[in-house]
C-alpha cells in the first residue's frame, strides 16, 4: 500500500518538527503565529476547493461555515468536554459536524440552482448565520464569546492541515470526486452515465464546510475570542481570494494560495494603508497573465494521484 | 399481447410528453428484445431525442409505461435508470471535458462502485480492489476502442471521431442491458460510417446488447437496423423493415412535403 | 513548479524574519491600529494621536531614565480590522520586543490582541476597547476609557434624574459590540431606577434606512431616543426620527465625540446631549494645548480616540519615567498603580489588579454649533 | 394607513435605489456574464465624485447629474477595458476574481486620497416637505422615486427600441453569433458598462441626497444587497432588476417595521432563500433549460 515513503516520512518529519518546536518553544512566537494562520488558510482555502474547484460552483459562504465550526467547537471544549487539551480533537471534530450539518442546508437549495443562484444562496446563508450569533446572547451576541483556551500549538495546525489534504486528495481521487468533478463539467450528462448528482452535491457541500468548521475551531482555539465580525463576507472574500490566487481544481495551488496570501500581507504590512492599493493590483495582474491562477488547474506531487499504466 | 415475455427487454407503451402546448411525443409504443437494432428516424424536431430523454429519465412522460427488464422504471431519476442498465449517448457529444480518456470512462461505471465513503477516505483494500477491477475493465474497453494509448489524455484535446468513441465506450461502462445512441454517425463521412457500423455491430455482439439507433445516415440505419420506427411531430407514422421505407407515402410526404421526390441517401 | 513556488516563498519568508529583527537604541512603542477596514477613522486618529505624543517627548530630548536620556520610536502596524491581524500584530511586537502596545481600539480587535499580550508579558493598553471584558483577570492589559458599564448607568442616570424623562427608547447597532453592549446596560438600569424602555430597536452595521424603527419608535410614545452609535450613522438617525415626527430630546454615548458630528448632522444635533471623557470649554490647560496642536498639525479637531490615545501614551511615558527603566516589567508596576494621572479626558488612576481606570465622566451638550459642557459624574466606587 | 404611506415611501425610496444599481449588474451581466462585485464600489466612487464637484466646484445639481454620470461611466469603461477585456476568454471565475480585486483597490484608493472620514453629502436638491393632511413627502423622496422610475423606463425604452439596444439584446442572447450579425462586441459592451456605471453613479448621487453620510466602504453593503435584487428578479433581466431592488427595498422596510428589528437580516435572507428554492432562477429569469 504504501509504495512511496515519501508520503509518510515527509508528514512524519513535519509533525516531528512541529511537536519539538511546540515543547522546546524556540520558535519565535510571531512566526510561530503566521504559520498557524498559514495552516488555517490552507484548510479553508484546499476545502473550499472542493466546492468552488472541482465542483465548479461559487459559494460565497465559507465563512458561515467557519463561524459555525468556531463556535461549536468552543462551546464542546468549554462547556461540554473537561476543559483539558485532551478533547481538543474531539471538539474540532464536533465543530466540524456542525458545520457540515450547515453544509447540508446549502447542498438541498443546491439541487435546483446553480451559479450565481447558488452563490446567492450562500450569502444569504452567511448573512443569516452571522445575524443568528449577534442575536444568541449565550455566545455574547457581537460582544464575542470569551475565554477559549488556546489549544491550537503548531503541531495541531500541522496535523489537522495534513488530514484535510490527505482526506481531499483521497475523496478528489476516488469514485465520488469523479462524480464531483464530472457535475463541474457537464451535470445533466453525469446524471445520464448513473452519476447521483444529489448524492455528489451533498457530499461536496458537507465535506467541504466540514473542514471549514475544522478550521474555524483551531481558528478560535487560536486567537481566544471569536465574535460575529470576524466571519464575515471579507472573510469569504480572502478565501475565495486565495483559493483563486493558486488556482481552482488544485490542492497544491491551494496550499500556494493561502501561504503566498497570508505572507504577502504580513510582509507587506509596513506598506500601512497602500497594501490595499498593492495587493489588488497584483492579483489583477496575475488573473490577466494566469487567468486559471498560479498552478492553472494542475497538480503537484503527491496530491495528484498517478495512473498505473501496465 | 399478452404478459411480456422474457424476450422483452424493454417494453414502452402509450408514452406521451408535451412542453407546455406542444406534443413532443405521443403515444409512442416500442418493444426491444435482447438482440434488436431498433432505428427511429424522422425529420428534425420530430421528437426521437425526446424519446430518448423520456427513456433515460431526463423528462418524466405525462402518460405512459416504461417497462425494462419486467420492472417499471417509469419516474425513476436518471442515475438510477441508467443503473439498471439502459444507457446513452448524445446528439452533440458531452464527454467530461475537463477529464482525461480513462476517468471519462470510469465515470460510466459510477453505479458500479460500491464502496463506502469511508472507503475512499481511508484507502482501504476494498477501495483499492474495486478500484483496480474497474481500471482493468476500463482499459479492456479502451483497448477494444483503440484508445489504450490515449487514455491519459483529456477528453477536449482529442479529435472529433475519437470523442464519439469515448462516448461510446463510457456509455458500454456501466453494462448495459441496451444502449440508446443518438445520431453517431453525425459529421463523418461514408467510409467512416462504415468503421462506426463494425464497431456498432462489434460491441453488440461482444456485450450482448440491444440497440436503439436515432439516426439521419440511411446509410448507417439500412446496414444495422432490422426495424425501424419513423416519427413525425411526435407522431410514430410507420414501423417496420427498413426496405420498406421508400415506398411509404406518409414516411416520403414527411420528409420532403407532398411533392414526391427521391428518397435515398 | 516546485522551484518556482519556492523562489515566491522563500524571500517572502526571509523579508517577513527580517523584518522583525532591526535594532536600535529607542524605546519602542507599538501602535496596533485600524487603519483600513469598517473604521479606518478610529485607526488614523489613533495613530495621529500617537506620534503627536511621540514628538513633543523626543522634541524635549526624550525621556530620562535612570541612566540615560532615550528617545521613543514609534512602530505602526494596520491590523485591518480583523481580530486575527490585532493578535498577529501583537504577536509581532512581542518578537520586537516593544516595551508597550498601544491599541487596538475595537474591542473585537482588543480583546484578542489582549490574550496576545497577556500571555507573553506584553503591556498593552487600549485607548477605545470599552468592553468590561477587556481587562478582567489580565495583569497586563490596561485601557485609557470607561467601560460600558460605566458608561450605561451614567447616561440612564442622566436621563432619568437631569432630564426627568421616564420613557426612553434606544435604536443600537446590533451587530456591533460597543453598540450593543451599552445599549443593553442602559437598558437594565433605566428600568431598574424606575423608568420604562418603551422601544429597543436595532439594525445592522451598514444600514442607511432606519425609518421603519424610527417610526415604531414614535409610535411607543417614547420621551427621549437614545442612540449610542458610532457619530457617522447618528447625523442620518437623528435626520430621519426628526422626519419621522419624533421630537424629543436625544442622547447618545463617547462614540459621538467627534467634531465631525457637528459638520455631518448640521442643523439637526442642535441642544442635544451625550456623555463623554472631556468637555473642550472646561478642558485643562494640558488638553487645551493638546486641542490646539492637534488641530494645527492635521487640520481637524481631535475626536475621543485621538484624545484618549494621547492618554495612553501619557500614561506609559510617565510610567517609564516614573520606573526610570524602559525593562517593561518594571514600567508593570508603576503603571499599574499610577495615581492621579492628569490626562486630556481628565484625571486617571489605576488600582492593583484592575486594567480600567477610574474616571469622572462629562455630559455635554451641543449648543451653538459646539460642545458645551453641561454636567459631570464622577466614578462608582 | 399613515403610517402604511409613509413606510411605502420610504421603501420604494430605498428600493429605487437598489435597483438602480441592480441594472447595472444585470446589464453587464445580460452581455457578458460577469458579476461586477466591483460594482458596488463604482457606486461609492460617484457618490464621492458628486461631492467633490458640489464641494469644491460648486456646481449646481442638474450639472453634477450629467458630470457625474459621464465621469463614472469613462471610469467604467476603462476598468473593463483594462482589467476584464484581457479576460474575456478566460473562464468566469477568474473576471469575477478580478472584479472584487478591483473593488477593494477601489475602495482602498479612494480611503488613501479622501481619507476615512465620513462625509457630509451637500443638500443639493434642498428639501422641502409636502403635506397634504397627515400625508406628507418630502421633495428628495419623490425626485429619487421619480427620477429612478423615468430612468428604468428610458433603459427600457433604450435596450426595446434602439439599434445599440437590440444589438445588446442579441449579445445577451448569443454572443457567439452575434458577431456574425455585424455587432460589433467591444462596442457594445462598453457602451453598456458606460450606461450600467452611470446609472451607478446617479444612485450614489440619490443615496448622499437621501442619507447623506459617505464613506469609502459604504459600496460594499449597498452592492451585495444591489446584487441580491439583480439575482432575485432573475439576473440578466431589465425588469427583474427593477422588480427585485423595490421589493428588497419593501422587505427590508416591512421586516423592520413589523418584526423585531434585530432579526431584520436574518427574516430578509431567509425569505431571499425562499423565493430561490421556488423559482431558482429569480422572478424574471428564464428556467435554466435541461436541453440535451
Amino acid at each position: 500500500m504504501f509504495k512511496k515513503p515519501l508520503p509518510i516520512i515527509l508528514p512524519a518529519c513535519g509533525l516531528g518538527i512541529c511537536i519539538l518546536c511546540d515543547v522546546l518553544n524556540c520558535v519565535d512566537p510571531y512566526i510561530a503565529q503566521i504559520i498557524m494562520y498559514i495552516g488555517i488558510n490552507i484548510i479553508l482555502t484546499a476545502s473550499l476547493n472542493l466546492v468552488n474547484g472541482y465542483m465548479g460552483e461559487f459559494s460565497v459562504g465559507h465563512a458561515a461555515f467557519m463561524a459555525v465550526g468556531a463556535y461549536g467547537a468552543s462551546f464542546f471544549s468549554l462547556s461540554v468536554f473537561p476543559q483539558s487539551p485532551v478533547f481538543f480533537p474531539l471538539s474540532l471534530v464536533m465543530g466540524g459536524i456542525f458545520a457540515g450539518a450547515a453544509g447540508l442546508l446549502v447542498a438541498i437549495p443546491a439541487f435546483k440552482a446553480r451559479d450565481d443562484y447558488l452563490a446567492i444562496i450562500t450569502l444569504a446563508l452567511l448573512m443569516i448565520v452571522k445575524s443568528a450569533f449577534d442575536n444568541l446572547p449565550f455566545f455574547g451576541g457581537p460582544q464575542g464569546y470569551y475565554g477559549i483556551h488556546k489549544f491550537t500549538n503548531l503541531s495541531w495546525a500541522f496535523v489537522w492541515t495534513a488530514v484535510t489534504l490527505v482526506a481531499l486528495r483521497n475523496i478528489v481521487n476516488s469514485n465520488f470526486g469523479r462524480g464531483i468533478i464530472a457535475v463541474r463539467d457537464d451535470e445533466i450528462a453525469a446524471t445520464l452515465v448513473s452519476i447521483n448528482t444529489k448524492q455528489v452535491k451533498i457530499l461536496a457541500f458537507v465535506i467541504s464546510s466540514f473542514f471549514a468548521g475544522i478550521a474555524g475551531g483551531l481558528f478560535a482555539h487560536l486567537i481566544q475570542f471569536i465574535n460575529p465580525r470576524t466571519f464575515s463576507l471579507v472573510k469569504s472574500t480572502d478565501i475565495l481570494l486565495m483559493l483563486y490566487l493558486g488556482g481552482s481544481g488544485s490542492l497544491f495551488g491551494s496550499i500556494l494560495g493561502a501561504t503566498i496570501w497570508t505572507i504577502l500581507l504580513e510582509a507587506l504590512r509596513f506598506l500601512g494603508i497602500w497594501r490595499f492599493v498593492v495587493a489588488p493590483l497584483a492579483l489583477i495582474a496575475l488573473m490577466i497573465f494566469r487567468p486559471l491562477g498560479i498552478m492553472g488547474g494542475k497538480e503537484l506531487g503527491w496530491l495528484r494521484q498517478k495512473e498505473k499504466l501496465s | 399481447m399478452t404478459n411480456p415475455s422474457s424476450l422483452h427487454l424493454i417494453s414502452v407503451s402509450n408514452l406521451s410528453h408535451s412542453f407546455g402546448g406542444l406534443k413532443a411525443v405521443s403515444n409512442f409504443n416500442l418493444t426491444v428484445n435482447k438482440d434488436d437494432i431498433w432505428g427511429i428516424i424522422g425529420p428534425n424536431g420530430a421528437g426521437k431525442t425526446t424519446v430518448f430523454n423520456l427513456l433515460t429519465g431526463v423528462y418524466r412522460p405525462d402518460s405512459g409505461n416504461v417497462i425494462y427488464n419486467g420492472e417499471n422504471i417509469n419516474g425513476l431519476p436518471s442515475h438510477k435508470i441508467i443503473g439498471k442498465g439502459i444507457s446513452r449517448t448524445f446528439q452533440n457529444i458531452r464527454l467530461f471535458r475537463s477529464m482525461s480518456i480513462l476517468d471519462n470512462v470510469r465515470c460510466g461505471s459510477y453505479c458500479r462502485l460500491g464502496y463506502p465513503l469511508w472507503s475512499a477516505l481511508f484507502r482501504s483494500k476494498t477501495f483499492s480492489r474495486m478500484e483496480g477491477e474497474q481500471t482493468a475493465r476500463v482499459k479492456i474497453l479502451l483497448d477494444e476502442f483503440g484508445l489504450a494509448d490515449r487514455m491519459l489524455e483529456t477528453a477536449a484535446s482529442l479529435p472529433y471521431g475519437l470523442q464519439r468513441k469515448v462516448e461510446l465506450a463510457r456509455a458500454l461502462a456501466s453494462g448495459p442491458g441496451l444502449l440508446l445512441l443518438d445520431e453517431p454517425g453525425a459529421g463523418m463521412n461514408p467510409s467512416e460510417l462504415d468503421g462506426l457500423a463494425d464497431l456498432i455491430l462489434r460491441v453488440k455482439k461482444q456485450y450482448g446488447v440491444a440497440i436503439i439507433l436515432i439516426e439521419h445516415r440511411m446509410q448507417l440505419v439500412m446496414r444495422l437496423c432490422g426495424r425501424v420506427k419513423v416519427l413525425n411531430f411526435g407522431e410514430t407514422i410507420f414501423e417496420g423493415d427498413p426496405c420498406g421505407l421508400a415506398g411509404n407515402e406518409t414516411v416520403v410526404k414527411a420528409y420532403f412535403g407532398d411533392d414526391n421526390g427521391a428518397f435515398v441517401n | 513548479m516546485i522551484k518556482r513556488a519556492l523562489a515566491i516563498i522563500l524571500p517572502s519568508t526571509f523579508a517577513l524574519l527580517l523584518s522583525s529583527c532591526s535594532k536600535s537604541d529607542a524605546i519602542r512603542i507599538g501602535i496596533n491600529a485600524e487603519l483600513t477596514g469598517s473604521v479606518p477613522v478610529v485607526g488614523k486618529s489613533c495613530v495621529n494621536a500617537a506620534a503627536m505624543a511621540v514628538d513633543e517627548i523626543n522634541a524635549k530630548g526624550g525621556i530620562a531614565l535612570a541612566d540615560k536620556t532615550k528617545k521613543v520610536e514609534l512602530l505602526v502596524e494596520d491590523n485591518e480590522d480583523k481580530a486575527e491581524s490585532a493578535a498577529a500584530v501583537a504577536q509581532k511586537f512581542v518578537s520586537r520586543r516593544v516595551v508597550a502596545m498601544i491599541g487596538p481600539n475595537a474591542s473585537r480587535n482588543a480583546v484578542p490582541a489582549a490574550v496576545v499580550a497577556e500571555s507573553n508579558n506584553l503591556i498593552m493598553i487600549s485607548p477605545w476597547s470599552t468592553n468590561p471584558k477587556l481587562t478582567e483577570n489580565k495583569k497586563h492589559v490596561f485601557r485609557a476609557c470607561f467601560t460600558d458599564d460605566f458608561q450605561g448607568v451614567v447616561v440612564a442616570a442622566f436621563v432619568f434624574k437631569k432630564l426627568g424623562l421616564k420613557k426612553a427608547a434606544v435604536l443600537f447597532d446590533v451587530a456591533s459590540e460597543y453598540n450593543k453592549g451599552i445599549a443593553e446596560v442602559f437598558k437594565a438600569e433605566f428600568t431598574r431606577v424606575g423608568g420604562s424602555v418603551v422601544s429597543f430597536e436595532s439594525y445592522s452595521t451598514g444600514d442607511k434606512d432606519f425609518t421603519a424603527q424610527l417610526s415604531k419608535i414614535k409610535a411607543s410614545g417614547a420621551e427621549v431616543l437614545f442612540l449610542p452609535n458610532y457619530y457617522n450613522e447618528v447625523p442620518l438617525q437623528i435626520q430621519q426620527a426628526r422626519q419621522q415626527g419624533f421630537s424629543g430630546p436625544v442622547v447618545g454615548s463617547d462614540s459621538w465625540g467627534s467634531e465631525e458630528i457637528l459638520k455631518l448632522g448640521k442643523g439637526v444635533m442642535e441642544g442635544l446631549y451625550f456623555t463623554t471623557h472631556y468637555a473642550p470649554d472646561m478642558a485643562t490647560d494640558k488638553a487645551k494645548k493638546f486641542i490646539a496642536d492637534y488641530q494645527a498639525r492635521f487640520g481637524a479637531r481631535p475626536d475621543d480616540v485621538a484624545a484618549l490615545t494621547y492618554d495612553a501614551m501619557g500614561m506609559l511615558i510617565e510610567s517609564i519615567r516614573k520606573a526610570g527603566s524602559d525593562d517593561p516589567a518594571k514600567v508593570l508596576s508603576k503603571l499599574s498603580t499610577l495615581s492621579e494621572f492628569g490626562g486630556v479626558t481628565g484625571v486617571m488612576k489605576f488600582t492593583l489588579g484592575s486594567g480600567s481606570p477610574s474616571k469622572s465622566a462629562v455630559v455635554i451638550q451641543i449648543k451653538n454649533d459646539a460642545f458645551t459642557y453641561f454636567d459631570s459624574v464622577n466614578p462608582m466606587k | 394607513m399613515i403610517s402604511f404611506f409613509h413606510q411605502s415611501l420610504n421603501a420604494l425610496q430605498l428600493g429605487s435605489i437598489y435597483a438602480l444599481i441592480a441594472l447595472g449588474y444585470t446589464m453587464v451581466y445580460g452581455v457578458l456574464r460577469l458579476i461586477n462585485f466591483a460594482h458596488g464600489d463604482i457606486f461609492m466612487i460617484g457618490s464621492y465624485l458628486a461631492l467633490f464637484l458640489a464641494v469644491y466646484f460648486h456646481l449646481p445639481f442638474v450639472a453634477i447629474v450629467p458630470l457625474t454620470f459621464a465621469a463614472i461611466a469613462f471610469l467604467g469603461v476603462s476598468i473593463e477595458k483594462l482589467a476584464y477585456r484581457p479576460l474575456r476568454s478566460a473562464p468566469r471565475v477568474s473576471a469575477v476574481i478580478t472584479a472584487l480585486s478591483v473593488g477593494i483597490f477601489l475602495e482602498t484608493i479612494t480611503l488613501a486620497v479622501a481619507g476615512p472620514e465620513p462625509r457630509k453629502f451637500p443638500e443639493l436638491a434642498g428639501y422641502h416637505l409636502y403635506k397634504a393632511g397627515a400625508f406628507a413627502a418630502s421633495n428628495v423622496q419623490l425626485l429619487i422615486i421619480s427620477a429612478s422610475l423615468l430612468l428604468m423606463a428610458a433603459l427600457e425604452m433604450f435596450v426595446a427600441k434602439t439599434r445599440t439596444g437590440m444589438a445588446m439584446r442579441a449579445l445577451s442572447w448569443d454572443k457567439f453569433h452575434a458577431p456574425l450579425l455585424g455587432i460589433n462586441i467591444d462596442r457594445i459592451i462598453s457602451y453598456t458598462f458606460a450606461i450600467g456605471t452611470g446609472l451607478a453613479s446617479v444612485a450614489g448621487i440619490f443615496v448622499g441626497l437621501a442619507y447623506p453620510i459617505i464613506d469609502p466602504y459604504m459600496g460594499i453593503m449597498v452592492g451585495w444587497k444591489a446584487f441580491v435584487s439583480a439575482v432575485i428578479g432573475g439576473i440578466g433581466s431589465i425588469k427583474g432588476a427593477v422588480a427585485g431592488g423595490f421589493l428588497l427595498g419593501i422587505v427590508e422596510i416591512i421586516s423592520a417595521s413589523i418584526l423585531p428589528s434585530s432579526y431584520k437580516d436574518m427574516i430578509v435572507f431567509g425569505l431571499l432563500l425562499l423565493i430561490l428554492l421556488i423559482r431558482p432562477s429569480g422572478l424574471f429569469g428564464l428556467p435554466m433549460q435541461k436541453k440535451v
